[in-house]
């Protein structure tokens, strides 16, 4: 085995790791985080797929590195996106889970003045 | 022990360490604890991609998956602390973690099994890249993808980052439209980090200058550097040496939009001459991508540090 | 000299390796973030090791870019996890975790 | 072997030898300040020894300065960590 062939099993596993933590996980700040695992994965798989291009004189194919480079930058923006969203959520229904929130719903509070914290730690 | 032997140990021994990173973020109690392991993730990434002969990719991982979404996650778990419990505490639907499980494992074996199936000799564009950057007159054949082979991909991606702030900010309360980003920082009373931040400063800068100049000929860029001013900006305001602007700000507006309007003007211009869209005749090729990447740092460093610091939340005269 | 180069470079990923079990086992978050802060400089030192051998200016340049951001990144975990919120901010965290000021429960067992 | 680079072996030999050395106080030590202590052994020896044995091979004055301009990068984000960490701790009380 070598070394690029060995990074694209670790992206695979990394895939995976991330695409469970994704499902399992109740918080969604875990979820966005387990996101970015899986993204890692498939970005390095993408990596091993330059790295296995390399030719004239390039260590890797430099078409698909750049795009590895953008896919980064927009995975960054859409994290940044997604926590806004969650930080939003959390301040009018009190919970970071999903499922909490599709409950609550109908609790809607003034948002962020609520000074008692609503139901926090409530539920268990 | 021969070297080939020692490399592959090395390999080896970063890809385990990655994995166990990976694991261990997914496993630990707090978010806390595994945002501290997301961003050694990030670290040991950034590694890897070095090892993997692309180190325009570390540069970019290391600065991102490194330093700014550690942060923004850092700031997200900081006001999440007291949802944790309940989470956490949730009833758990029976058989999620087991069809997650096969979920996990049918990925994970389909993409190992495509990756120990793919095609040798491989294919690749890396000659017609070779050939194609004389045209460009960059050294760096990653930067004359970024600037001029697939210049389009790079301007819709910087559209992508003012749409996502578009997006953060319109989460904004309505109140506050027009106030400034994040909570206020708390006064360093040892005054350490401000002695910090007063030192880093200024080396900073000067390393994200040379990460654009640098990124003609060799590993850099406009984005590596942006990066690294965004990270500059946002510890700035963590040692309240400057506080996030009011968002409604001209000259805020001005840089945001600064690096996309450029880069279509570029377009345009190409268009006008005859070159064809986003292309560049040839003689002054190098220095008008020099040009889009100077404007395009300072835009790509305001947008992605004012993405971390989140929608207003405070009005505007809320000063120090 | 390349073999022991690359052998260095092994044997301080190893150390450092080993130190992660202090992220992994905590007790405190203050642990965490030297192990994270010990794998920051690790990582570059292997980097320095494995890059001297390939004589890439490149590697240089990402130490560099690791040696800036690792206090960027430690500096974030040490304000955001341990510190206290300022009591006057009466923004989304006052809001959502009333009881934001406790210390030593962060790491406390919830599950 | 030359000289240099036999001198360049033993500060490098001697740069892991911290970096261990720091590995095994921040898993052994019974507190967090001396966990604390270890680490910077790590962090600003180590390192530093490291850069020192580097600087025989590196190519031109520019890469050496930035050899040492990482050193001191390092030893200043790890006397600000340690500084802040070690007040994290102190202010939360815990002595485990």
């Amino acid at each position: 085995m070598n070394s690029a062939t060995w990074y694209g099993l670790v992206g695979a596993a990394l895939a995976g790791i991330g695409l469970y933590g994704l499902i399992v996980h109740p918080h969604a700040l875990r979820k966005i985080l387990s996101f970015n695992l899986l993204g890692a994965g498939v970005f390095l798989i993408a990596g091993v797929v330059a790295r296995r291009g390399a030719a004239a004189g390039l260590p890797g194919d430099p078409v698909l590195q750049g795009l590895v480079i953008t896919g980064i930058i927009v995975a960054f923006a859409a994290t940044a996106l997604a926590v806004a969203l969650l930080l939003r959520l959390a301040e009018t229904a009190h919970t970071a889970s999903l499922a909490e929130a599709a409950l609550d719903r109908q609790r809607e509070p003034v948002a962020g003045s609520d000074p008692a914290g609503g139901r926090t730690g409530s539920t268990g | 022990m021969n070297i080939v032997a020692i490399g592959l140990a090395l390999d080896l021994a970063f890809g385990l360490l990655a994995l166990a990173v990976a694991v261990f973020a997914l496993r630990a109690r707090t978010t806390y604890a595994a945002v501290v392991g997301f961003v050694s993730f990030g670290v040991l990434l950034a590694l890897v991609w070095f090892r993997l002969g692309a180190p325009d990719v570390a540069l970019t991982e290391a600065a991102i998956g490194g330093g700014l979404t550690g942060l923004l996650m850092l700031n997200a778990s900081a006001v999440l602390r007291a949802t944790e419990a309940a989470a956490a505490a949730e009833p758990r639907r029976p058989g999620v973690r087991l069809v997650a499980l096969l979920a996990a494992a049918t990925v994970a074996g389909g993409l190992a099994a495509a990756v120990l199936a793919l095609p040798s000799p491989a294919p690749t564009l890396a000659p017609l890249a070779v050939a194609g950057a004389p045209a460009t007159g960059l050294g760096n054949p990653v930067a004359a993808t970024l600037m001029a082979f697939r210049a389009t991909d790079t301007l819709l991606e910087m559209v992508v980052l003012v749409l996502a702030l578009v997006g953060v900010w319109s989460l904004t309360r309505d109140d506050l439209w027009g106030g400034r980003p994040g909570r206020r920082h708390q006064a360093d009373s040892k005054g350490v980090l401000v002695f910090f931040a007063r030192l880093l400063l200024p080396v900073g800068v000067v390393f994200a200058v040379f990460l654009l100049f640098v990124g003609a000929d060799q590993p850099g860029g406009a984005f590596q550097g942006g990066t690294v001013l965004a990270a500059l900006w946002l510890l700035a305001i963590m040692a309240r040496l400057a506080d996030t602007p009011a968002i409604d700000q001209r000259w805020l507006r001005f840089w945001l939009i600064a690096g996309p309007a450029v880069f279509v003007a570029v377009g345009l211009a190409g268009l006008a001459f005859g070159v064809g869209f986003l292309g560049y005749p040839e003689p002054w090729a190098k220095p008008i991508i020099l040009a889009v990447e100077i404007v395009k740092i300072v835009s790509v460093g305001v947008t992605l540090a004012l993405l971390v610091a989140g929608p207003p939340m405070r009005p505007r005269g809320d000063d120090r | 000299m390349n073999e022991f180069l690359l052998g260095s470079a092994v044997l301080v990923l190893a150390a450092v390796a080993a130190g992660l079990a202090r992220v992994l086992r905590g007790p405190g978050d203050t642990e965490r973030i030297m192990a994270a802060q010990l794998l920051g400089t690790g990582g570059i030192a292997a980097l320095l090791l494995f890059g001297a051998t390939a004589d890439s200016t490149s590697a240089i340049d990402l130490a560099l870019l690791l040696a800036l951001l690792a206090a960027f990144a430690a500096i974030a975990f040490v304000k955001k996890g341990t510190t206290h919120e300022c009591p006057g901010d009466a923004d989304a965290a006052a809001a959502v975790a009333p009881a934001t000021v406790s210390g030593p429960a962060a790491g406390g067992d919830q599950r | 072997m030359t000289p240099l680079q036999i001198l360049s072996a033993v500060l490098i030999g001697a740069g892991v030898f911290f970096f261990v050395a720091g590995t095994v106080g921040l898993l052994r030590f019974p507190d967090t300040l001396t966990r604390l202590h270890a680490l910077t052994k790590a962090d600003n020896l180590g390192i530093g020894l490291i850069v020192l044995g580097l600087l025989p091979f590196a190519a031109n004055a520019l890469v050496a300065l930035k050899l040492i301009l990482i050193w001191i990068l390092v030893l200043l984000a790890s006397s600000t960590v340690s500084q802040l960490a070690g007040f994290a701790a102190r202010r939360e009380g815990r002595q485990r």
